[in-house]
C-alpha cells in the first residue's frame, strides 16, 4: 500500500520522530510504498545536519538520511515551518542572505504543496506529532 | 504563499480532507501552521472541512488582540477561508459548553454561495459529538495539529 | 469504513486520550503509543474506563513503548492486545483512514 | 515563605491546572499566564473551583494572553485580578519562590 | 559532563533546590535532560532534592527496557544518585494512587550513610501530597522540567 | 532585586520564549537585575541566527540579540542540550567536524552548570516552559 508519513516535532525533545521512523521501516519491511515523508511545525528539526547526539544514543538525522539513501525515500522538509526554525539549504540561504545552510543529505526543501499532495495520493496518511 | 503549485499528476483526485483543530491559539504554533496548510490544500480543489473541538474552539474566539503579547492576530483569516471556497467549518457544542462558550463568542465567518446569488450563508456549524464523529468517518483523510 | 485511532499521550496528563474514546465510532479501532500506553495500566484511574471501552472496540497498545516504561502484558487491562511497529503499520493498512489524537 | 505558581496550560487540555491548585500552601498565589488563562473563563466547567481557590489564595491572570485569546475582565471569574508584564515581575519578587506548573 | 566547574564566587552558597519531574519518561526529553542538570548540580554541593508527581512518577519504574524504541535507558541512572551525594527522592502517594502503581513497582534506590557505617538506606521516600506541598514550601529554588 | 530566566522551549513553536522575553524586558524596565538567561532543551533554538521568520511576524533571535546588547545580558545555551539540536559555534563547530556554525549574536554555548550557577545566585528563578 502507499503511505504517506508527516512529522510535526523534533527529534530528540519528543518521540514523535522516532515513532515515525520506526513506523516507516517497518512499512518498507512489510513491502509498502512510502510516498513521502513530510516534516513540517518543529518536525523541520529533522533536517539539520548539525545535531551531535551523544555518543550513546541515536542519530536521528542520520538514520534518517540512511533509510532515504537505501529506499530512495522522499523526505520533504516544509520551506515555511523551515524558515521559522533556521534550517536552510543553500538556494534558501542565498536568498535571504545567511552565509551558511545546514541542510541534511537526503532530506529537499519544498512547499506545503507537497503535503497536501501526500494526503491527496497517499492511500493513508499516519501523523506523529506532541 | 508563491510556493504553491497544484501537482499536474494528481489532477483528477479529489478527496476529502479535514483538518482537526484541537489546540489554542498562541500558546502553541499548531493553530496557525495548521491554518496555512489549509491555505493551500485551497489550490488543490479538495473538498476540505475543517474541525474544531477541545480547544480549538478558542480559534474562532471573537476579538481577539494579540497587541500586548508581540505576536500577529491571525484569526481574521478565517474570515477570508469563504474567498478560498472553504466554506465547512464544524465546531463541536459540548466542547464549547464545557469552556463556558456559546456560538455568539465566536467570529461570524460566512461564505457567498454561488448558487444562490451570491448570498451570505455561515461557514460555522455548530454540531454535536456524535454528530461530528460521523463527519469524521466520512472523510478520505485527517490531518490533525 | 472504519477508523483507526492513535493516542499518544497519557490520560493522567492529557485530555487527548478522553476525547479520542469519545469519538470512536462503529468498528473503530483505538491504538495507544508512546507515553499514551500508560493509560492501558490495569487498576489505574483509567483501567475500568477502558475495559468499557475494550468490550466495543478494539484496543491495541505498542508493546516497545510499554517496555521502555517498565510494563509487560500482564499489567494492562484484559481485552487490550499488544503490537509492535509492524503490527502498528498492520493496522494503519487495514483501517481506511488513521487519526491522531495529538 | 510564600510561593507564585504558573500555569501556562489549559485545564481542558493538560492535569498542569489541577495539580497546581492541589499543591498550594498558606500564602501562595496563583498566576495564570499563556493557554492558561482560558481556565479562568466564567460559567467554564472549571470555574467553581478556580472561585473557591480564590477565596483562599491569590489568584491572577495575564491581561495580555487573555485579550490574545478573545476575553477581557468581565469574563473571568470573581475573584480574579488582572496583571500585565510589569504585574507578573512584581508577583515573582513578592514571593519567596516560583514553581512553573510546566 | 566535562564542563562542570563548580563557581569560585559563589563557593559560600549553600541552596535547597528541587527538580520538580512531572513527566514520563521517553515520550519526550525532559525526564532525560532533567536528569542531566541534577547530576551537574552535585557537582556544587547544593542541597539537592527530587520531586516525582503525576506522570513523573513512571522515571522511577523498575525494569525499563527500551531496546524496541531504540532509545538509551537511562533510569539505572538514577540508582548512582547516591554516589553523587544525592539522597532524597519524593514520590507522591496519589500519584501512584491514581496510576495503579504501588512502591514496589519502582526501582529500589538507595545510598550509603558515612554516619553509619555506610550502612544501606533508601533514597526514596514516599510522601502524601500534603507532605511534598510542605516539602515544596521549604525549597529555595524550585526547577520544573 | 537579581532575577534567573530559564527558557525551556523553541521559538515560534511555543509561546514560552515569547513570555520570557515579555518578562526579561518589564524587569528590566522595573530597574530590576538580569543574572542570566539560560536556554535549555529545546530553548536552545532561540539562538540560531538562521531562522527567517515572516516580515509581518517577530523575529525573537533578534529581540533577544538586541536586548543582550542594550542590557549586557548574558545569553547562556546549553552545550549539550545544543548539540543535540544543532546548535553551534565555531569552536564548537570545529570540535565536531561541521563546516559551518549557527550562533546568533550575543548567545554563548556553555555549560549546565551555568543553570546552577544561576540557581544559586539569582535570588528568584522563572522557568518558561511546555
Amino acid at each position: 500500500m502507499k503511505l504517506g508519513i508527516l512529522v510535526n516535532e523534533g527529534p530528540y525533545t519528543h518521540q514523535a520522530s522516532d515513532s515515525a521512523y520506526h513506523f516507516t521501516k517497518a512499512a518498507l519491511e512489510k513491502g509498502h510504498e512510502i510516498f513521502r515523508v513530510f516534516f513540517y511545525n518543529d518536525g523541520v528539526n529533522n533536517g539539520t545536519r548539525l545535531t551531535v547526539p551523544p555518543q550513546d544514543d541515536r542519530n536521528l538525522q542520520k538514520a534518517w538520511s540512511e533509510l532515504a539513501d537505501k529506499h530512495k525515500l522522499d523526505l520533504v522538509v516544509c520551506i515555511a515551518a523551515a524558515q521559522r526554525r533556521g534550517i536552510l539549504d543553500q538556494d534558501e540561504a542565498k536568498r535571504h542572505g545567511k552565509n551558511v545552510d545546514n541542510i541534511a543529505p537526503g532530506f529537499r526543501i519544498s512547499g506545503l504543496g507537497q503535503l497536501v499532495e501526500t494526503a491527496m495520493i497517499a492511500e493513508r496518511l499516519v501523523v506523529f506529532g506532541d | 504563499m508563491a510556493d504553491v503549485k497544484p501537482p499536474e499528476i494528481a489532477s483528477n483526485i479529489k478527496k476529502k480532507l479535514m483538518y482537526v483543530n484541537r489546540k489554542a491559539p498562541y500558546g502553541t504554533i499548531y493553530a496557525l501552521e495548521s491554518l496555512e496548510v489549509v491555505l493551500i490544500s485551497a489550490a488543490f480543489e479538495q473538498d476540505v472541512s475543517l474541525a474544531f473541538l477541545d480547544d480549538g474552539v478558542y480559534q474562532l474566539m471573537k476579538g481577539q488582540n494579540t497587541s500586548g503579547i508581540g505576536m500577529k492576530n491571525f484569526s481574521p483569516t478565517f474570515k477570508a477561508l469563504g474567498d478560498y471556497e472553504i466554506k465547512k467549518l464544524y465546531v463541536e457544542k459540548e466542547s464549547l459548553d464545557e469552556r463556558g462558550l456559546k456560538p455568539d463568542d465566536l467570529m461570524e465567518i460566512s461564505y457567498e454561495d454561488e448558487d444562490e446569488g451570491f448570498a451570505k450563508k455561515p461557514s460555522v456549524r455548530i454540531v454535536n459529538r456524535s454528530e461530528l464523529t460521523q463527519i469524521m468517518a466520512q472523510q478520505d483523510v485527517l490531518l490533525n495539529f | 469504513m472504519s477508523t483507526l485511532h492513535t493516542v499518544n499521550k497519557s490520560p493522567f496528563e492529557r485530555s487527548a486520550f478522553i476525547s479520542a474514546l469519545n469519538h470512536l465510532g462503529p468498528g473503530d479501532a483505538l491504538l495507544m503509543i508512546e507515553d499514551g500506553v500508560v493509560g492501558a495500566r490495569k487498576a489505574s484511574a483509567f483501567a475500568g474506563l477502558l475495559e468499557k471501552t475494550a468490550k466495543n472496540f478494539s484496543v491495541y497498545v505498542l508493546g516497545p513503548d510499554l517496555a521502555a516504561r517498565g510494563m509487560a502484558e500482564k499489567d494492562v487491562i484484559q481485552g487490550a492486545r499488544l503490537v509492535d511497529y509492524g503490527g502498528f503499520v498492520d493496522l494503519v493498512t487495514e483501517h481506511d483512514r488513521t487519526q491522531a489524537w495529538l
